[in-house]
């Protein structure tokens, strides 16, 4: 239970991969990058977490409380999600011209750039 | 004046309740059986984030359970608007 | 002018929102100075993109204090009372799974878009129905019922006085 | 104007200068050429044991260019280009082995 | 064939992620913490913002902000150029 | 969509936005901030786009992607402004002034609006790009393969 | 006060709990959105009901804050979580799901 | 206004790139001076920051703080974001000032009005831009940003001919790529934060122990960007998106193929260089190296797709560079001064060779409307200017004596013997085969009998090209003479600098 | 404490897998907003709102609107 949450950005790291290598449709495949971003920022985010520690914001924080939690991940994290959603209205704007163009949206078979 | 604990056994439970309607999004037949489910988990994170925040202390922490609040319903009209056969 | 009113009207309804939302923020009564014009700033500039969106002609009665009051008093009374009897009448349809369920129709005689998405909602949240459709023309409600009592009811054996009430505080 | 490497060195300038001289080479083998040269006439043809050619069927497409050279190596080539599969799923797992064999050999290293 | 080699690598990249999460540090606990708890007890002199997170978005680390705008822009512009009406 | 749903989205779509502009407004006080406030508001501009079926999304895109532009250059432009000292320096901090008060005591406190310095500025100029710019994506998106768009 | 609030959060966990438990008992889509949005507004009601009273007996601008800005996430439940099921229900129907074991069915004689 | 050089080259022309879509709508000529003023500063501002990274040594500027120089705080850790421009970054800076102006100067007459050339305008702007800041930058996770951003702003360049089918799926699949490097690299990122409680490159690599966790974020780096490097087996989205992008940009992706370079020589050896200078990384880097650039030149010769032809050349060069940096990184010193020599020499040779053929490819595309080898032929006697810049790119691509590519693939072979004769004979032959390759290509396309009419490059086009051709025969001509200005200080960057590196950040 | 992040953490876990497995891209992208909005949720419990917020407007709202509307433009089902 110590570090579960390290594992579990691990293992949804390692489920995004799956998708991407056993799947064939390019939205199924911008869905796989989908779960390791969020995997990543799970990391991130996890990486920041004092035990005890209250959210870093000193409007009506609690008087009593000892720590707050480090700041800097969760900034990184904002960034990164961002990017994340950037990163997924291209690939989805590329799949949706690509269907215009094939009709398909099998990877096996958008394979015009081979060889 | 100490109610903190309880709010906070309280959002367990309604974590708990989220395992029980994940069964209804994975086991759905259809898909407006799933959506319902999603629709069902958004209410019970929604209060479940309202009642961390009074446990946790943290005022400020309430404004995310109202964004919730308001986005996941887009999110449900998406999905019925897709069913419906609509964003052509 | 039917322009500039919607706009006002979505303005002040902005404004009001976000006073809400920043109560006990500042020295100044309630709220601060900043608060009160930075509030003002943002109704004015919301209320461009959403002006001729989110009013429509007639809305504006909606604003009158006594149909807000009676929206209170029917959150707090027959709503809630109502609410309360759904929710036992699903924990009794959940453990004896008793249901005769059926999609019947009926004509409340509600004429406004508010009047009946009150109406709607109410009958969404309350015992045994759920809303599925409304014919946009004719104003048919096409309701979801647990157990069908009778294949052509009329509007009082669906939803009880709920029309009533939706012609008294929104139309 | 030269650049070593420990063990040799590369002058450019040397180069031209051969390269000048292969042109003035050039230059006096083209000066040496028949004045009896006339365009439009039967020495413009190519002479491939006296055989007239047919028309237009005298160039090589680029693309059959080392024809027998891709030939002999087409085991190696076919397998190189069955391993360019276009499919992106095979892009992700070829990255996944570059991936593991650097890990693997930063470990070990 | 190809598909089990890399179901094989990623088995492996799998347990070197894994284990690296278990042997990185007990969750909770950092050793070092040296710039956040910089971070945590200047920010309201230096920047005067009672949210921490925000004064490192918007000062401390604003230029990462600058990238992250340009690629939100990068990003909309490609989707603009995508998705234009393209005469035939 | 029925009547109902676009009745409660016209409910929805000022309450939200006054939200989002409050999460904007108040993003160095409570959690928040440019990003946030800016996808708060951009959904409020996918909510109008899936209730309301209509012509007039072509015109919203052209206004909204000159906005973004606007929204990136505002924020580089201020950032421009601490070249006296460093780029990106928050020369407005601390200095007095409308945006430049100290926060009212150190600790937890109740906040103050004017605090914070060039901080409340980047905040819109970062909202005004989020919105416009995911806005706009949702909306190209929506009209996409359509003959009207 | 205090057994006061835990009454009240105790009702809140039992509605939210009967909502998920109707999602899993009934048989089809549609007397599934009957259990979820019955119950888990109404649970959520007294959920969030008991935050706001905790938030108005702390008082002062803290408190305040608390019991208003729950006041007004309950208060998006309310409106948006029947009009998302009514938007739900109105999809599947259209999307050709029909209520399982219907005596009458009298929108799909008008379509 | 110098002082601020480093930031000035990348805020200016992320500035451009918004405003040029608003400046489109007024005028188009307002647009193009506006681009070409934005081009000018930001090559003079990269030049300028260079002259003083190599006089003056590193140059360190904090963003946000009181001064520039003041990038520690009291307790001695950097907090802010720092620029930091060694020798290595500084010739990084010129190879991207020079393709991005270079682009641009063949941009205004390659492209069509109304296919969109304000958008693309902007996207090649703030592509320059990334790179720009990807090289400049002493951060580890600004570096990740500017990845994304060089990565986006690449891959919506790459799918610019929405109207063909083949550039969208391109550009799919290196946007793929692209985002699982990112990830792998913010993974890493996040590694070394949670270790150290700290993102500052300089500060790292002076915490690292060289611990497990340290191994496995060095992988994780490693495997990302060498992937972007194009490296063998991970290559495949190189050929595809070289080949299908819009001739201007693709100077500025092989531009920033080589940013990925010039971050395996930034990891191995500044972050890295202390606590894990194993060889074994050196072999691994020069292996696949040396596999690029035979499977790269293997593919070549099938390829009947002028422009992938062309690509899978460029990748081969790709796998020089990484032998170089292999060989470099085996022996730190010696015989690995000179592959690292010659290898950093042969990036900004090989973005002008490549640039060049790929410049010729946009022209005959433009021309003709089809770049199969199959259906060209004859075009020498109609695009005569065009024949000739691909003859001299081409035999530069291949290494060919008097000419800027040999050069510089000379220190690569003779280092490369020293390391593993093998290795040398193996990258000799892949030399000649690919002699062999450009040649038929020049002979398909340029030669034989008049197929087809096609008009020549306009005037805008020729200047680009002849930039180009200028630089290659320039820097063949005089290679001692750019070896010591320029390429030299970035090699010693490398070697020996990172003790300065670290002192100009920390202070000490 | 412990115990509620063990249990959001067990069910972004599961709404992973399933965004990965269902062939149905619609209910696939339910699944992954399912799993944002539990995501959400975690950030909540380690005390990150800003993050939560971002995740929920975001990740839930808007990610799963624009890929409805991607589905919507191509072909609903995943063809084998």
């Amino acid at each position: 239970m110590g570090n579960m949450p390290f594992v579990v950005s691990m293992i949804l790291v390692m489920v995004g991969f799956l998708t991407l290598i056993t799947r064939r449709n390019l939205i199924k495949l911008a869905i796989g990058i989908s779960i390791i971003e969020m995997g990543v920022n799970l990391f991130l985010v996890s990486l920041g977490y004092v035990k005890g520690g209250i959210a870093p914001i000193y409007t009506y924080a609690p008087p009593g409380a000892k720590e707050m939690v480090f700041p800097t991940p969760q900034a990184l994290t904002l960034t990164a999600i961002v990017i994340g959603l950037a990163t997924t209205a291209l690939m989805l704007a590329f799949a949706v011209v690509i269907y215009r163009h094939r009709g398909t949206l099998d990877a096996e078979k958008i394979r015009e750039l081979r060889g | 004046m100490i109610a903190e604990f309880g709010f906070l056994v309280a959002a367990a439970v309604l974590v708990g309740y989220v395992f029980v309607s994940m069964g209804r999004l994975m086991a759905g037949p259809t898909t407006p059986d799933r959506a319902v489910a999603l629709d069902t988990i958004n209410t019970l994170v929604v209060a479940t984030m309202v009642l961390l925040g009074t446990a946790f202390g943290q005022v400020v922490l309430v404004d995310v359970a109202i964004v919730y609040a308001l986005l996941s319903f887009i999110a449900t009209l998406y999905i019925a608007r897709y069913l419906e056969g609509g964003l052509r | 002018m039917r322009k500039w009113g919607a706009w006002a009207t979505s303005a002040v309804f902005i404004y009001i929102v976000y006073l809400i939302l920043t109560l006990w923020t500042g020295e100044l009564g309630l709220w601060s100075l900043g608060e009160l014009i930075t509030g003002a700033v943002i109704a004015l500039l919301g209320a461009i993109p959403l002006g001729n969106i989110v009013w429509k002609r007639g809305d504006v009665r909606l604003l009158q204090p006594h149909r807000w009051i009676l929206f209170l008093f029917y959150l707090i009374g027959p709503f809630f009372f109502s609410m309360a009897r759904a929710n036992i009448d699903v924990a009794y349809r959940v453990i004896t799974g008793r249901i005769k369920p059926g999609i019947v129709r009926f004509q409340p005689h509600l004429k406004t878009d508010f009047g009946r998405t009150l109406l709607a909602n109410s009958i969404t949240l309350t015992p045994g129905t759920l809303t599925v459709d409304v014919d946009d023309g004719t104003g048919e409600f096409y309701v979801h019922w647990i157990y069908v009592k009778n294949p052509e009811p009329r509007p009082e054996e669906v939803c009880g006085p709920f029309p009533t009430w939706a012609r008294r505080i929104a139309e | 104007m030269r650049i070593g490497s420990g063990e040799g060195f590369w002058g450019p300038i040397v180069w031209v200068i051969l390269a000048l001289g292969i042109l003035a080479m050039g230059f006096a083998v083209w000066l040496q050429g028949r004045r009896t040269y006339k365009r439009g006439t039967e020495q413009e043809e190519p002479f491939l044991s006296g055989e007239k050619l047919s028309k237009g069927g005298g160039a090589v497409a680029g693309i059959h260019l080392y024809w027998g050279f891709a030939e002999a190596l087409r085991p190696l080539l076919s397998r190189l280009v069955a391993f360019h599969s276009g499919f992106v799923g095979d892009y992700v797992g070829w990255l996944l082995v570059v991936l593991v064999v650097s890990l693997l050999v930063v470990m070990l290293s | 064939m190809k598909r089990w080699f890399f179901f094989a690598m990623l088995l492996i990249l799998a347990g070197y992620l894994l284990g690296g999460s278990v042997w990185l540090r007990p969750f909770g606990e950092p050793p070092r913490s040296e710039m956040d708890r910089y971070f945590i007890e200047n920010a309201q002199t230096e920047v005067a913002a009672n949210n921490v997170v925000t004064a490192i978005v918007f000062d401390y680390r604003g230029y990462d902000t600058l990238g992250e705008a340009t690629v939100l822009f990068a990003a909309v512009v490609g989707v603009v150029l995508l998705l234009r009406k393209v005469k035939e | 969509m029925s009547v109902i749903v676009r009745t409660i989205s016209r409910v929805v779509a000022p309450v939200a936005l006054a939200f989002g502009a409050y999460v904007i407004m108040h993003g160095h006080l409570t959690p928040g901030g440019g990003f946030q406030g800016g996808a708060v508001v951009a959904s409020v501009v996918a909510l109008l786009v899936v209730a309301f079926e209509s012509g007039r999304w072509k015109k919203w895109k052209d206004v909204l992607l000159p906005l973004e532009d606007l929204g990136a250059m505002a924020f580089t432009i201020l950032a421009f402004l601490g070249l006296g000292a460093t780029f990106f320096r928050n020369i407005l901090a601390g200095g007095g002034g409308l945006f430049g008060a100290p926060v009212p005591q150190l600790g937890p406190n109740p906040g103050a609006l004017n605090t914070a310095g060039t901080l409340p500025l980047m905040n819109w100029a970062v909202g005004l790009k989020v919105i416009a710019g995911l806005g706009s994506v949702v909306i190209l998106l929506s009209l996409f393969g359509r003959e009207d768009g | 006060m205090k057994v006061f609030l835990y009454l009240l959060l105790a009702i809140g966990a039992i509605f939210n709990g009967l909502g998920a438990f109707a999602l899993i008992r009934f048989p089809d889509v549609y007397t599934r959105i009957h259990g979820a949005t019955k119950c888990t507004t109404f649970g959520s009601i007294f959920s969030i009901l008991a935050v706001v009273i905790y938030g108005f007996v702390k008082g002062g601008g803290e408190g305040g804050t608390l019991a208003i800005h729950a006041l007004l996430a309950l208060f998006f439940l309310l409106i948006t979580n029947p009009t998302g099921s009514h938007a739900l229900a109105r999809g599947a129907h259209r999307a050709g799901v029909r209520p399982v074991g219907a005596v009458v069915d009298r929108l799909e004689e008008k379509e | 206004m110098l002082i601020h050089a480093p930031i000035l080259a990348i805020a200016v022309p992320l500035l451009g790139a918004f405003s040029l879509l608003g400046l489109a709508y007024l005028s188009r000529t307002l647009r193009n001076i506006w681009a070409c003023l934005i081009s000018a500063f930001t090559s003079a501002m990269a030049v300028a920051v260079a002259i003083r990274a190599f006089t003056e040594g590193v140059v360190v500027y904090t963003l946000g703080a009181a001064s520039p120089t003041e990038s520690v705080t009291a307790g001695g850790f950097p907090i802010r974001i720092v620029l930091v421009v060694d020798g290595l970054g500084a010739f990084m800076g010129l190879i991207a000032a020079l393709a991005g102006v270079v682009a641009l100067v063949y941009y205004f007459q390659y492209l069509k009005e109304e296919e969109g050339k304000s958008l693309g305008l902007s996207l090649l702007l703030l592509l320059w831009a990334g790179i720009l800041g990807l090289v400049y930058t002493g951060d580890l996770f600004n570096f990740f940003v500017f990845l994304e951003i060089t990565s986006i702003a690449a891959c919506a360049l790459i799918g610019y001919r929405t109207w063909e089918s083949r550039p969208p799926e391109a550009a799919f699949k290196t946007m793929a790529m692209y985002t699982l490097g990112g990830l792998l690299v913010l993974i890493s990122v996040g590694i070394l934060y949670g270790e150290y409680d700290a993102l500052n490159i300089a500060y790292l690599s002076k915490a690292i122990t060289g611990s497990l966790l340290d191994k496995l974020a060095l992988g994780l780096l490693l495997g990302g960007l060498l992937m972007k490097a194009g490296a063998v087996p991970a290559h495949m989205w190189a050929p595809d998106a070289y080949g299908e992008a819009p001739a201007t940009a693709t100077i500025v992706l092989v531009a920033n193929t080589q940013a990925a370079i010039y971050a395996i020589l930034r990891v191995v050896f500044t972050l890295f260089g202390g606590a894990l200078a194993a060889p074994g990384i050196g072999w691994l880097i020069a292996s696949l190296g040396i596999t690029t650039v035979l499977v790269a030149v293997l593919m070549a010769v099938v390829q009947r797709h002028l422009g992938r032809l062309v690509a899978y050349g460029a990748v081969s060069q790709l796998g020089y560079m990484l032998l170089a940096v292999g060989v470099g990184a085996v022996a730190r010193g010696g015989f690995g001064e000179v592959a690292l020599t010659g290898g950093i020499f042969h990036m900004i040779n090989d973005a002008a060779s490549v640039g060049l053929l790929f410049f010729v490819v946009g022209a005959v595309r433009r021309a003709t409307g089809s770049v199969d080898l199959l259906s060209l032929g004859g075009l020498g006697h109609t695009l005569r200017w065009e024949a000739g810049f691909f003859l001299l790119g081409a035999l530069a691509l291949a290494g060919i004596p008097p000419l800027n590519g040999f050069a510089s693939k000379f220190l690569i072979y003779e280092s490369t013997f020293r390391a593993s004769p093998i290795l040398a004979a193996l990258a000799l032959l892949a030399s000649i085969l690919l002699l062999a390759v450009v040649v038929r290509a020049f002979q398909g396309a340029f030669l034989g009998p008049k197929v087809r009419e096609a008009s020549p490059a306009p005037r805008g086009m020729l200047v680009a090209m002849g930039i180009l051709a200028l630089v290659i025969v320039v820097f063949g001509l005089f290679p001692g003479f750019f070896i010591e200005r320029i390429v030299s200080p970035a090699v010693q960057a490398v070697l020996t600098g990172r003790e300065a590196y670290l002192a100009a950040v920390l202070g000490g | 404490m412990t115990a509620l992040h063990v249990l959001t953490l067990t069910l972004v876990v599961v709404g992973a897998a399933l965004a990965a497995w269902f062939k149905d891209l619609l209910a696939s992208v339910i699944a992954l907003a399912g799993a944002s909005l539990l995501l959400s949720l975690e950030f909540y419990l380690l005390q990150a709102p800003d993050v939560a917020i971002a995740e929920a407007g975001i990740g839930a709202a808007l990610t799963a609107a624009i890929y409805i509307l991607a589905i919507r433009k191509t072909r609903p089902k995943e063809e084998e």
